[in-house]
């Protein structure tokens, strides 16, 4: 990468920072509640995009454990818990519940795992309904309250967003540590050759299973700013769809790019509320982008531009291997 | 950026149109509850300002889907009321009701819905208003219809696990156990559910006096349905959504005999909701539900509140739609006769029905209680 | 005792109903990697064209055929030519999600375009009950159990007895040996997409009138199925047709022996042991894996 | 000398077929050993057994007189076990240098250091001077997917060393590599082998790469050891004529 593009990124990354942080003062409370639900489900499709993009491991359940984090926020806090508490509880649950749900990946692997998965999100929705005693069943939980943070309320909307987007930096932060530590380089040696990276003397079934465990903990965290951003949960969110949905936005932004996750977000959570104003129209509108956009580019948002600057450094190192072979014939 | 929105200048100026908010399950699990309910209202503000409008001033809606999910319910809703309009209408669904009512009490904006559940009017909520019984005022009739009536000392419940029916279920067993009614079997269903085989064999064995059946009417048929190819010959009771016209053309003979209480039924011997009927059936060439007549009856509630405080004044809404009545002679768009209570529950006429040889037969009218 | 013979009866036949769509995915599968998540849709649909095509004063008969070839048109060659060719080199998730969010496409414009109401449909099968060992059991149902069972004997017998089922299923195995050898592998594609476009049809004719014309009737139908066809083996007609009717009972004695409130958990840990210890599925094949 | 491998009475069948037949050899320390045989002579069946990649159905497998039959190939390799494949198996999307870090991270620390250390594992030096070693400096940052086959077939090779493998197993390394960068190879596992005491066993079919740097070659017919000695010997022995090169 060169210099100029390197600086081109810092400022690029400062201006969306800035924004994300300025802009919301000036929206009102229905835009702030959508760009903080892009924030929690951004958490959640950076947990999966860990499993599915990084360690290629597929999961049908990422909306299951957003559940679980969601349950476990709703039940603690009316309980008079903090919410932190309830973090430590999501990320321990989630990542237990992940590390088991691993295991059928040692055994099988691709379509076949999908549908291991597949059958827990539909399980986990059946508990979700049924355990009325711990969930109060499909009465949902209402009156979720929010945090205290430092002793400052955040019951407004514009404290809870920033709380939903610092919780977004810190994961982001942490996600991106993650992958560029060996541990990232293990998970992408484990999608791209298991049989090579066992070889090189990587336990792949370690780094498996903690590929699952560490994406089911993100959802974990999605969940828990998602109960007290609705502060009313049930069940039926949780069902397959919210899966779904989550692979969706990890496939459309862009598996395995860092930050695919942020884009398929915002696709999933702005771009039906851009299209709205085609009334009746507009989830029609939204499937057919979505669906364009596959066609156009199967490795998502960012998989165009990947390919752009791959065509682009091929042109120049052509270029420069074209210059290079003149001035050699030129010289006598 | 796209996210903000346009705040209205002066909004009740005038001659300027009224400003209404509909935010309904228009797509999702409950895309057929939020599609009638959203025709109704159309239906009921196109004839309104084909006459003149409330006030001199037209009616204006905005329909946003709520996916039936809480947390897009809670966006469109908080979207709706940061453009402040006069009355907000809808969800459909209970859990919606529930996420969104506290955002539209804190607004000051009235909210009439089409919840059933029996908690939402309970919770002290000054701005919330139904359109048809909860639950907490149906059950009850029909717990006493099969007492007094039915005379059944034991009976088995058949209920969809959704909110509405799990709501239901709850409220009659404890009316059954005021009358010491014994609940010989307790059945879950899902919705969409094809195969009633397990659940009616299962009836069969408990051997009860009669079953009550809280589904929806697509599942009502098809274990009417099952309950006549077993046998089953108990008497089968139900609300609206067991002996409703639509039931009986899906069921066919399967439906003859079932029975029960009707709050609100596009199929009752009322001249004004027969004129309803056929109207809303030239206009979208369906038969509605009880949620098209909910829908169409919301905006009618906001003509005569309207028209009573005569002015249009948002903040004053909900209290004087409280302990209004509205009579159908004086303002035929509300078909019948209603009373609001002081926590916005509904007081109306019912009737108890009976389908014989396909057709509903009203056997009892339940009168307004006051 | 008396008992179970109903719940047997009535499960196999809402498990025909499962079965005969589940055929479908595993044909797709087996010659283009295919994961359809809108094949429910796919159910759905043709009633509506069906439906369409009666609105407009054409006779039952002629609004069949009508509906069928436009299915045939649309979920078949559409569907591949628009869909399924720009993505199968892509690998199999970005074209499984461009399935789902097909399937969200077709559910909004039936909404939009018909009605969020279910329609009732008329049967070619006529409505009554006949009795068989003493049970009633409906003629709908029947009606579709001998239809799945027609098609899998159709199909197998197409596959193994014709030369074009030998040249389809040799592009089904290796599809690069088939092209070098001679056969005309896309044309041997589009076939599949065609026969599982008549088949959704047909499956639609029938499973309409019980299941009712509504937009959301597909979600139900295509999740059912989708764990029919898994646990019956992906990669064979049979074993979707065997997966369909177990998972039918399995449904039904679930309901009347575990809890109808979990009903829905017994077909998924089935599906959980079988994927464990016979990952290919009752029926399948072992899927060829490369080191 | 003492032996780095025994293998001893390895079988493996698959179905009905029986692949490696009862084979038994052993390698002393700092040996290049070749080992050769007809297509399908179950060589590579026998390299997969030695590493765990498949289970033997008999025989044992020692390394510096340790039994390790049975082990993961991911344990075997930190014990300093190392291999190269017959097909190419880089990490096409990583750089070149991140692809020796790879190969060399788990060889240090745990998994809490590798997780909350340096992004590198401290193996940047060691890494940029492995790719000085096999001569791929100017290409350290290129993704490893972008270089030409034979650049590939060094950095695979070069790997294999990352972890500092007292015993490394070579499948082929020098099958479609052109002969500039046959030379190349040749002379660098001549230089580690002589400098770090490494010792080799390779598979090869290109008999002039295989006698001109092995000390001792076995070859394997039908699953079974057919012969063993040093290149002179095997050039010289009939049956092995007759099997093998004789065609």
């Amino acid at each position: 990468m060169s210099l100029v593009q390197r600086y081109w990124r810092i400022v690029l990354g400062i201006v969306v920072i800035a924004a994300l942080i300025v802009a919301p003062m000036y929206l009102n409370r229905y835009g702030l509640f959508i760009l903080s639900q892009w924030a929690v489900m951004t958490i959640a499709a950076m947990g999966l995009n860990l499993t599915l993009g990084y360690a290629g491991q597929v999961s049908l359940a990422q909306g299951a454990f957003v559940g679980i984090g969601a349950y476990a926020a709703a039940i603690m806090t009316s309980n008079g818990m903090p919410l932190i508490a309830a973090l430590v509880v999501a990320i321990i649950l989630c990542f237990a519940i992940g590390w088991i749900l691993g295991y059928p990946a040692l055994r099988v692997q691709h379509h076949y795992l999908a549908f291991v998965t597949l059958a827990f999100s539909t399980l986990a929705f059946l508990v979700f309904r049924n355990e009325s005693w711990l969930t109060n069943g499909i009465y949902g939980i209402s009156n979720i309250p929010r945090p205290s943070i430092f002793g400052y309320p955040t019951n407004r909307p514009l404290p809870f967003y920033y709380v939903c987007l610092g919780s977004l930096g810190l994961v982001s932060l942490a996600t991106w540590w993650l992958i560029r530590s060996p541990w990232g380089r293990a998970f992408v040696a484990l999608r791209e050759n298991p049989v090579r990276a066992l070889s090189l003397g990587i336990d792949t079934r370690r780094y498996t299973l903690m590929a699952f465990a560490i994406g089911s903990a993100l959802g974990g965290v999605a969940g828990t700013l998602y109960a007290p951003l609705t502060q009313y949960i049930d069940p039926v969110p949780f069902n397959l769809s919210l899966s779904l949905d989550l692979l969706m936005m990890v496939i459309v932004g862009g598996a395995g790019f860092f930050f695919g996750p942020f884009l398929g977000a915002m696709i999933a959570v702005l771009l039906p509320e851009w299209l709205r104003f085609t009334q009746g129209y507009y989830l029609m509108l939204y499937a057919v982008a979505v669906i364009g956009l596959l066609i156009y580019s199967p490795t998502g948002i960012l998989g165009i531009i990947d390919r752009y600057l791959i065509e682009r450094r091929t042109r120049a190192a052509s270029a420069l291997r074209a210059v290079a072979k003149s001035s050699l014939e030129a010289t006598p | 950026m796209l996210l903000a929105t346009v705040v209205a200048g002066p909004a009740f100026a005038q001659g300027a149109p009224i400003k209404l908010a509909n935010v309904a399950e228009l797509s999702g699990g409950g895309a057929t509850v939020g599609t009638n309910w959203k025709n109704g209202i159309d239906l009921a503000i196109e004839e309104i300002n084909a006459k003149g409008g409330v006030l001199g001033r037209k009616l204006e809606v905005t329909h946003a889907d709520s996916q039936s999910n809480p947390g897009v319910a809670r966006a469109q809703v908080q979207k709706a009321l940061d453009g402040e309009p006069y009355v907000l209408l809808g969800p459909g669904y209970s859990g919606s009701v529930k996420v969104t009512a506290p955002l539209a009490a804190e607004a000051g904006i009235a909210q009439i819905m089409g919840g059933e559940a029996a908690e939402l009017t309970q919770a002290g909520n000054k701005f919330l208003f139904r359109t048809s019984f909860g639950q907490q005022s149906s059950m009850p009739k029909v717990a006493k219809y099969i007492n007094d009536e039915v005379k059944a000392k034991s009976v088995a419940i058949v209920w969809v696990n959704n909110d509405f029916g799990r709501g239901g279920r709850d409220v009659i067993t404890r009316e059954f156990g005021k009358y010491g009614i014994k609940v010989a079997a307790d059945l879950s269903t899902e919705a969409g559910q094809a195969d009633f085989a397990a659940d009616v064999s299962k009836i069969k064995a408990a051997a009860p006096d009669a079953v009550f059946v809280y589904l929806n009417e697509e599942e009502s048929a098809r274990i009417l349905k099952e309950l006549k190819r077993q046998a089953v010959t108990v008497p089968l009771v139900g609300e609206t959504t067991l002996i409703g016209q639509k039931v009986v053309e899906l069921a066919g003979d399967a439906a003859n005999g079932a029975r029960g209480h009707v709050g609100l039924t596009t199929d009752a011997p009322v001249d004004l909701i027969k004129a309803f009927r056929e109207k809303f059936s030239k206009k979208y060439n369906y038969v509605p539900d009880h949620n098209g007549l909910k829908g169409y009856l919301a905006i009618y509630m906001i003509k005569a509140t309207t028209e009573k405080m005569g002015k249009v004044d948002s903040k004053a809404f909900a209290d004087n739609l409280h302990g209004l009545t509205i009579k159908a002679a004086s303002e035929p768009g509300i078909l019948m006769d209603v009373t609001f209570d002081a926590n916005g529950d509904i007081d109306r006429q019912g009737f108890l029905v009976e389908i014989v040889d396909g057709k509903q037969v009203i056997k009892k009218v339940l009168p307004k209680l006051n | 005792m008396s008992n179970l013979l109903d719940l047997l009866i009535s499960g196999l036949a809402t498990g025909a109903i499962y079965a005969i769509v589940a055929v479908g995915f595993t044909l797709l599968w087996q010659t283009s990697q295919t994961i359809n998540f809108a094949q429910g849709e796919f159910v759905m649909l043709p009633a509506f064209l069906m439906l369409a095509a009666m609105h407009a004063g054409v006779p039952f008969w002629l609004a069949i055929i009508i509906g069928m070839l436009a299915s045939m048109l649309l979920l078949g060659l559409g569907f591949k030519l628009l869909l399924v060719d720009p993505m199968l080199r892509h690998g199999v998730l970005p074209l499984a999600i461009a399935t789902m969010a097909l399937a969200i496409g077709i559910k909004e414009a039936v909404k939009q375009f018909f009605s969020a109401e279910a329609s009732p449909f008329p049967s070619i099968v006529p409505a009554g009950d006949i009795a068989i060992l003493g049970r009633q059991v409906s003629v709908q149902s029947l009606g579709v159990l001998a239809l799945a069972i027609a098609a899998v004997i159709g199909l197998t017998a197409l596959l193994n007895r014709t030369s074009i089922g030998h040249q389809m299923q040799a592009t089904a195995q290796n599809p690069t040996v088939a092209r070098i050898i001679g056969i005309p592998v896309e044309r041997m594609i589009l076939l599949t997409f065609l026969i599982n476009a008549f088949l959704v049809a047909l499956a639609s004719l029938l499973i309409t009138p019980i299941y009712l014309a509504k937009f959301s009737s597909g979600e139900v139908l295509g999740q059912a199925a989708f764990i029919a066809a898994i646990v019956g083996g992906f990669n064979q007609v049979r074993g979707a047709i065997a997966g369909g009717l177990l998972i039918g009972v399995v449904d039904n004695l679930a309901a009347a022996y575990v809890s109808t409130q979990y009903r829905a958990a017994v077909p998924m840990i089935l599906l959980i042991g079988i994927i464990l210890l016979r990952p290919q599925g009752l029926l399948g094949r072992a899927e060829e894996r490369t080191v | 000398m003492t032996a780095v491998l025994e293998i001893s009475d390895i079988k493996k069948n698959f179905g009905g077929i029986t692949a490696v037949d009862g084979v038994s050899f052993d390698v002393q320390e700092g040996e290049i050993l070749g080992l050769i045989g007809p297509n399908g002579c179950g060589k590579s069946t026998l390299f997969n057994c030695i590493l765990g990649q498949l289970k033997p159905n008999g025989g044992e497998v020692k390394v510096d007189g340790r039994v390790v039959t049975g082990f993961r190939p991911s344990d075997l390799n930190r014990l300093g076990v190392s291999r190269t494949f017959q097909l190419l198996q880089v990490f096409p999307k990583l750089s070149v240098r991140e692809n020796l870090i790879l190969a060399g991270q788990e060889h240090q620390g745990n998994m809490l250091s590798r997780l909350l250390g340096p992004s590198d594992a401290g193996l940047s030096k060691a890494a940029d001077q492995m790719i000085d070693f096999f001569k791929l400096g100017h290409l350290a940052g290129e993704s490893a997917g972008g270089l030409s086959y034979g650049q590939q077939k060094l950095l695979d090779a070069a790997m294999a060393f990352m972890g500092g493998p007292r015993l490394v197993l070579l499948d082929e390394p020098a099958g479609g590599v052109n002969l500039t960068m046959l030379g190349d190879l040749k002379a660098r596992l001549a230089e580690i082998n002589r400098e770090r005491r490494a010792t080799f066993v390779v598979i090869e079919h290109n008999m002039e790469f295989v006698m001109s740097l092995c000390s001792r070659v076995v070859v394997m017919a039908e699953g079974k050891v057919l012969a063993i000695g040093t290149p002179a010997e095997i050039r010289a022995n009939t049956a092995v004529i007759d099997a093998y090169l004789g065609h």
